[in-house]
């Protein structure tokens, strides 16, 4: 399937660009990380430490055991610092 | 009930005036309002990101969750995006109910759920450079409070 | 830190403006509106009689109060007297901190000891006369809560 | 001593007067208050429920057994409703 997958923050300026598609058969966000986390040098290192990073799983919060299922969007980023 | 993701500034005065406009059944109003502050007189200036498909979704749950907890009459949420300085408004919430304890509980939770859920980052610029602002463990505390059984 | 009591009206927006003036080290600013509310469709407005040698003092004191257990930068009540319609805005409290909890609690403590402690008494039109509106038993223990060893 | 008295909302109605000045013996603001009531059946009546007045003694608010020494003014008035 393809999945759009969208940084911010840190995470955003560690692996380089904002949103990329994947195609991937990763059945839930955490298989989703190990992936890419393969791949690159600059996606292990963004994804080095996941008590630091948030997940939002077609614009809601959620987590690393969410089912990919049907999903469009992924988006990665760090504890927000808004307000 | 209302949420704004914006560029520009807002005007506290006039967002109150809107919400309580032609309305005779409001007692009290409460609102907070964020600045951009410079504790130690370095600070030039911070970038706030926000994630713009989830932001207006996730402030808009945050309000409706206000509205399920306390009777609310109207509710108004602006957070703005892009670069601030020292000393500029950055975000407000105002809460209206017929009770002051109702405006003030929901619009203290309006605050911390957003601190900890809305998607926004921000990103400091001092002499020394830029740096992402760390959430504060506080916030988390914060937040957990609303969740303890009551 | 200041007190205003007046006749006329007040524009929340041009205060907190005031409050926030030439500095960048607030990061929060609440404010607390109180408006005559007609929940029943019956009120015509109330007369808010005061007791001028007092009601400054009262309010200078209660926000000394406030000072004293928050870390505010500044803080100001505005509270009117005389004639008031449903709709109009009867009295402001804003609380200015580096952070958001001190604000929200200090403006939150204000509202309660000001009920309570400020002199000030409404007598109610409606077309069945007039009468004092009594003081609220939830705002005896409003205030009683802050005096709780802590 | 010479003392200004002064009333507010329903005490002042009661009474009907805003302020008078008292000459009085009493020591404390109780004993002041039985002096009031037994003056005239108005005083009475708005002091029949000492539970609902309030008393502030030089605009500080007080209670029944402040002493009167020293003193210049004395309020009575029922318990606030501002804010």
């Amino acid at each position: 399937m393809k999945l759009d997958v969208l940084y911010f923050a840190w995470l955003r300026e560690r692996i380089g660009l904002p949103r990329e598609t994947v195609e991937t058969e990763a059945a839930t966000v955490a298989d989703l990380v190990a992936e890419l986390r393969g791949r690159e040098e600059r996606y292990a290192l963004a994804f080095s430490d996941m008590a630091a990073v948030r997940v939002a799983v077609d614009q809601d919060l959620s987590d690393l055991e969410a089912s990919l299922s049907g999903v469009r969007e992924i988006a990665f980023f760090p504890p927000m610092t808004g307000g | 009930m209302a949420v704004r993701v914006q560029a520009g500034d807002f005007d506290l005065g006039a967002e109150v005036a809107g919400l309580c406009a032609g309305r005779v059944d409001i007692g009290a109003v409460v609102t907070f309002t964020g600045l951009v502050r410079d504790l130690d007189g370095r600070l030039m200036g911070f970038e706030l990101e926000h994630y713009p498909a989830m932001t207006e979704r996730a402030l808009a749950g945050i309000e409706a969750e206000a509205q399920a907890r306390w009777p609310l009459q109207a509710s108004l949420i602006v957070h703005r995006y892009g670069a601030l300085a020292p000393g500029d408004r950055i975000m407000m919430v105002a809460t209206v109910s017929a009770h002051r304890a109702d405006a003030f509980e929901a619009a203290t939770f309006l605050m911390d759920y957003l601190k900890s859920r809305a998607p926004f980052w921000k990103k400091e610029t001092t002499p020394g450079g830029s740096a992402w602002v760390d959430a504060r463990e506080t916030d988390a505390a914060a937040l957990a409070r609303w969740s303890k059984g009551s």
